[in-house]
């Protein structure tokens, strides 16, 4: 039967941590690697009742072992691969990679590549914001904020298709800056797709009528129509009294906790803490750029949600004044494009991807290859906040908790 | 926060280090921008780490390196390296500061205590160094297979005597 | 007030659902409809400056007339995705002497009298190659391209644009060897087989007669590559990161805004540099689904019942 | 002539009919009689399933547009009308798996009389003067007794799966629906109170001038609210709650046997919309249109108001996210149960000053 006499006792030799729930039978089963609300990861869990004793968190499921792949790949042909962990967010991946290799060089990308590096990583972080947006909703049991979210995120993705050619993993930092200008024009027909979208949803025309092709102005009227659309998504889902009950006090982190524990990100924001690496530690062109570090007290999954909510808004801020500020020149220094002189040497660079931050550690030895790569992904440091968190929990809030953390599978393992 | 504050601290830290510990700090290796490693011996790597916590409040960690030096020219003999990559939260002024704190230990006998104590965050960085390097941290609370398949029975795949199938050329 | 503000937060939702009702679908039903979104210029590199023109990252597009064969774009996808191979252009050629010929007339007079009429007005337009024509080895008039008389034997060519491969054997292997194989059946004997990198050959003998199967590189009269040295791409594993456009120094490779690249087998996606030189548009590539009749639909349906 | 010929017919008929034995001639002339026309085409069968058929589809179509998107395009000539034929072809056509602990006859049998039972329920009632296939005089009964038994199916199939997704989801079944049934038949009971009858037809026969949703509006929120809960429909779609327990009590349910599954929820969503506009929404009153028969109109009308309670209860699935078990409960019991019993009090109350 499945709820047996002796299970108890099997679980109390098998799980140390089980001393509070002592009497009364257990159940225990895995959540994933293929379940609808966990994806590419296993949770076991332990659960008296409807009560979740025990967690046991089992990430490598689709472990591909970038680090050693980076060892075989020169400096170059690494960047496509390094993004392939956070798709959606191939900039934050590569952003610290370009910035340590480049610390390594002792060299400087030009001010024009350091203001696009900006934008596109900005843009993949509202992008990858909004499928946790999205996918928050789905995991709550609300399907409509997934389509909003991903109907929307559609626009952005042009965005960076048009700069970095194609929908997601660009591979569009390098050392030295970036690959390639932004376009001067934006195709016609999506202007004018754009437009009926925008007359749509804002209920008024482009300001002068019709919309024109330019780059920057296309940019700024997207940011106009992806402001409107955010404040549609706080009445639908975010300020649904339902909701705020599933989501409001469950999953508590303390800020001491969240410090001690080493998470990142809207995580460590989401408990009280005002750290970002782009304010700490500014690189590129984020000291030019004024911008919030949005935080919130709650310290629960809602103030982690309502953190990633309102960075969207500061992204968007950003994308503005960095598209409005960008000045003219060139690109990339003048360089060999796929062979590149690494001096020997070991670095440690970070820079706030959009799960947090995330950090690269490499030492080269002076050949076209690194000697060792260690990437310290957001995701992983927050997985250690998993079994913290899914404990005396309902089994209801458990994909809340864990999706709250924001946590890809794909990232963590590497 | 401007660069060179940064620096000035990192250097008044380090004389601090040197000062309390003198011989037990073997290298200290500061690189502006790039790293601050301070080399130490596994024995009194705990002893340290403590310190830093208690008296500098560096309380958040980052990550944990595992290196192999064995195949880095001119390196005598075969050791592995672990880094503790650590920063601070509770001190607005350090905020930009990450400091590296290293320790080699032979490729033969890879023991070293667990500094889970001190940083509770290390738990999963430790776990993916003890199944990656086969580093083996003493004390440490659940040193388990994390991220390798159940079945993983090959040398540790990031030391560099591990050749990737497919890739021995 | 606070009841009032709840049933309002509450209420608030099913409001801005059914405003969403009336809103146009962000759908694009594709392929029925066009994507507004796609850059018209593919991504293209300028080795000169030492950036990249912003466009498009999808299917390359090979300039033979640039390419040198140098292997730069071998080189670097080697360290990413192992997409690009260098693969030489070869030709397929039975010979016939004329002892065979004269076999050939009293068996398959038909055969024969297409060849004699090609033979006799030649001027055929190229078409496009059909390897399954080469593996059954039993010609129908209409796969004969091309007949030449060199010193008494008939070379006959069944394609005119060269068939990409890494090596000669490969292509005798793969395209020839099959069809070869099924003739031992009907009498014939495998002879002498020779292969090698640049050319391999086999021939076949049934009582004194003797046809021998050549695979030869050509050239392809590009003056920078004598040796029709060209990269094809497996799209089964590009990435489309595009360094090899980057690397190539002498903009013989761009990238182009096809992205409808599917395939029903591996196979088909990969793309040799013949392919790869064809512009976008003349792939003439619709993308539309044909319509299916009542009676393919119910197939359709039914498939697994059937099976 | 022709008249002449067709009477030949008739009476030819008649007599192979006279010839046949008892039990065949019985069987033919109970295929022509009220009942079996009624339990095949009208209220019955035929009526059932494009009711269904229609609703799957409003749901679908409904949905996609909340969401900003299109929704069933291809299938059926317009608006992928037959996309649910498609969808049930692939179904019936997938392999059946028993799972190998399962308990086999129970596994099996629960989704067949899940499914007959959910159909039962429309046996009983009345979509229009006269329209019902077996008129009772405690049709009401009737109802709320079979829509009692169908979640007791549904947690024998829960048990007999021996998954431990399937157990947890036939767990939360049972605390919602013994919890929401409660109210649920308070709600009734206010009606039956105000009519003074347990039969459908006479139930709405009293709402003649007034539907019952004015005096007993509370019952109506309640009954609606419960109603929701006990077909399973977001927010209380907690047994089957995708993100958490994969499908809940259907998890190991495939092919037919989940076909089976879902229709009858669907079924149950119509049943539960028709009854809602039978108790509270004046059933088949409505304003009469000249050059109508009222036993057209009747059932146009009632249609139209269930319709309507369709459409709200679909909108809840695309604006509401899901509840946990615990604020179910919490609401059931302690805010429901004393609204419902308040309403009763309400409804005594106007019969005794000789409102109703």
């Amino acid at each position: 039967m499945l709820l047996q006499e002796g299970s108890a006792k099997m679980a109390k030799e098998e799980f140390k941590s089980l001393e509070v729930y002592e009497t009364g039978p257990t159940l225990t089963f895995s959540m994933g690697p293929q379940h609808p609300g966990t994806g590419h990861f296993r949770m076991v869990i332990t659960v008296v009742g409807d009560m979740v004793v025990r967690c046991d968190p089992d990430p490598g499921f689709v472990h591909r072992g970038e680090e050693k792949m980076c060892e075989y790949k020169t400096w170059i042909t690494n960047i496509p691969h390094l993004e392939r962990p956070a798709i959606l967010d191939s900039a934050g991946m590569t952003y610290p990679y370009v910035l340590a290799v480049e610390k390594l060089m002792d060299i400087e990308p030009p001010e024009r590549a350091k203001y696009l590096r900006v934008i596109m990583a900005e843009l993949q972080r509202i992008c990858s914001h909004l499928y946790w947006l999205g996918l928050m909703g789905v995991f709550a049991g609300h399907a409509t904020m997934y389509m909003w979210c991903f109907g929307d995120r559609e626009y952005l993705v042009d965005l960076t298709q048009l700069i970095g050619g194609q929908r997601i993993t660009h591979s569009y930092f390098v050392p030295g800056g970036v690959r390639n200008d932004a376009p001067p024009k934006v195709p016609r027909e999506l202007v004018k797709d754009f437009s009926r979208y925008y007359r749509m949803i804002l209920g008024k025309d482009y300001p002068g009528g019709e919309m024109p092709e330019d780059f920057r102005k296309y940019v700024l009227a997207v940011c106009d129509f992806f402001d409107a659309r955010l404040d549609e998504y706080y009445p639908m889902l975010l300020d649904s009294p339902i909701f705020i009950y599933r989501t409001k006090g469950i999953g508590i982190l303390k800020r001491e906790d969240a410090i001690s524990l080493g998470v990142v990100g809207p995580v460590l924001r989401g408990s009280g803490v005002k750290s970002d690496t782009r304010i700490d530690e500014p690189y590129d062109a984020y000291p030019y750029i004024k911008f919030n570090v949005p935080t919130m007290d709650g310290c629960d999954s809602y103030s982690r949600m309502m953190v990633g909510y309102y960075e969207m808004k500061e992204s968007v801020k950003i994308i503005r004044q960095a598209v409005e500020q960008m000045p003219e020149g060139p690109v990339k220094l003048k360089q060999h494009p796929v062979t590149i002189k690494v001096p020997a040497g070991e670095v440690f660079a970070s820079a706030e991807a959009a799960r947090g931050q995330c950090s690269f550690y490499i030492r080269s030895d002076g050949t076209d290859k690194p000697y060792r790569v260690k990437i310290c992904s957001p995701s992983f440091r927050n997985l250690i906040a998993m079994p913290y968190l899914i404990r005396d929990v309902r089994i209801a809030d458990i994909p809340i908790i864990y999706w709250s953390l924001n946590y890809w599978p794909v990232e963590c393992d590497r | 926060m401007s660069l060179s504050d940064v620096g000035e601290i990192l250097a008044r830290l380090i004389e601090d280090l040197k000062k309390k510990f003198g011989d037990k700090i073997l290298e200290v290796n500061v690189e502006p921008k790039k790293i601050t490693k301070v080399l130490v011996a596994p024995e009194c790597i705990k002893e340290v780490a403590e310190y830093l916590k208690s008296e500098w409040a560096l309380d958040y960690i980052k990550g944990v390196t595992g290196i192999d030096l064995s195949r880095l020219p001119n390196m005598a003999q075969e050791v592995l390296e672990v880094i503790y990559h650590v920063g601070s939260l509770s001190s607005e002024a350090l905020k930009a500061v990450t400091l590296s704190l290293s320790t080699k230990i032979s490729i033969s006998d890879p023991v070293m205590p667990s500094l889970t104590s001190v940083w509770k965050g290390a738990e999963m960085h430790e776990r993916e160094v003890y199944e990656m390097l086969g580093v083996n941290f003493k004390g440490h609370p659940d040193l388990r297979r994390l991220l390798l398949p159940e079945f993983w029975s090959d040398k540790p795949p990031l030391r560099k005597d591990y050749v990737a199938p497919g890739r021995e050329r | 007030m606070s009841i009032l503000r709840d049933a309002k937060r509450t209420l608030m939702p099913i409001y801005a659902g059914l405003k969403h009702v009336f809103l146009k679908p962000y759908t694009i039903k594709w392929p029925y409809e066009n994507i507004p979104n796609l850059p018209d210029e593919g991504y293209r590199f300028d080795p000169k400056a030492g950036i990249g023109y912003p466009g498009s990252k999808g299917r390359h597009l090979l300039y033979m007339e640039k390419c040198t064969g140098c292997g730069s774009c071998d080189l670097t996808c080697q360290n990413i995705a192992e997409a690009i191979t260098m693969t030489y252009g070869f030709d397929v050629v039975t010979v016939l002497d004329e002892k065979c010929y004269e076999y050939f007339k009293e068996f398959r007079p038909e055969i024969v009298e297409a060849l004699d009429a090609i033979l006799g007005s030649f001027s055929a337009e190229p078409s496009c190659i059909q390897y399954n024509s080469l593996s059954s080895f039993f010609w129908t008039p209409t796969d004969v391209k091309q007949i030449i008389k060199v010193d008494g034997r008939y070379e006959i060519k069944l394609n005119l644009e060269p068939i990409f491969d890494v090596r000669a054997v490969e292509v005798l292997y793969q395209k020839v060897y099959p069809g070869v194989k099924k003739l031992k059946v009907t009498g014939w004997e495998l002879g002498k087989l020779e292969a090698a990198t640049e050319s391999a050959s086999v021939e076949l003998s049934k009582q004194d007669l003797t046809v021998s199967v050549l695979v030869r590189k050509i050239d392809m009269g590009y003056k920078q590559n004598r040796r029709s040295f060209f990269p094809s791409v497996d799209y089964g594993r590009c990435v489309m990161c595009g360094f090899c456009v980057d690397a190539c120094p002498f903009q013989a490779l761009e990238m182009t805004n096809e992205f409808e690249l599917s395939a029903l087998s591996r196979r088909e996606l990969i793309y040799t540099p013949s392919m790869l030189a064809k512009r976008p548009e003349e792939f003439n590539i619709t993308g539309v689904p044909p319509e299916l009749n009542v009676i393919e639909r119910a197939r359709m349906v039914f498939r697994r019942l059937v099976w | 002539m022709s008249s002449l010929i067709l009477q030949e017919y008739a009476r030819a008929a008649a007599n192979f009919l006279n010839e046949l034995p008892h039990p065949l001639k019985d069987f033919i002339l109970f295929l022509h009689s009220d009942t079996f026309i009624k339990a095949i085409i009208f209220p019955g069968l035929l009526f059932i399933l494009t009711f269904v058929m229609f609703t799957i589809w409003f749901e679908r179509k409904l949905l996609a547009r909340v969401m900003v998107r299109l929704g069933p395009l291809h299938v059926g000539k317009y608006a992928g009308l037959l996309q649910l034929v498609a969808d049930a072809v692939k179904l019936l056509s997938k392999e059946l798996i028993v799972p190998e602990k399962a308990i086999k006859p129970l596994y099996v049998s629960m989704p067949i009389l899940c499914g007959a039972l959910s159909m039962l329920i429309f046996a009983f009632l009345p979509l229009g003067p006269g329209w019902v296939i077996y008129p009772s005089d405690i049709s009401l009964l009737l109802v709320f007794v079979i829509l009692a038994v169908t979640p007791i199916t549904i947690l024998v199939a829960g048990w007999a799966s021996r998954s431990k997704y399937s157990f947890i989801g036939m767990v939360r079944l049972a605390f919602q629906v013994f919890s929401y049934e409660v109210p649920f038949f308070l709600a009734i009971a206010s009606i039956t109170l105000a009519a003074r009858s347990f039969n459908l037809e006479k139930i709405v026969e009293a709402q003649a001038e007034l539907p019952f949703i004015i005096p007993a509006l509370l019952g109506f929120i309640v009954f609606l609210i419960t109603a929701i809960a006990e077909v399973e429909r977001v927010p209380f779609d907690l047994p089957t709650a995708e993100q958490e327990l994969v499908s809940g009590w259907q998890t190991e349910y495939t092919g037919a046997y989940f076909a089976l599954f879902y229709l009858a929820a669907y079924i149950k969503l119509d049943a539960m919309a028709i009854l809602t506009a039978l108790l509270f929404l004046g059933g088949w009153h409505g304003p009469s249109i000249p050059g109508i028969p009222e036993s057209i109109l009747g059932p146009f009308w009632l249609i139209l108001k269930s319709l309507i309670v369709i459409f709200l209860v679909l909108l809840l699935r695309g604006v509401f996210p899901r509840i946990t078990l615990d604020k179910l409960l919490d609401i059931g019991w302690r805010v429901l149960i004393p609204l419902a019993l308040l309403n009763i009090l309400i409804v005594a109350v106007l019969i005794q000053i000789g409102l109703i």
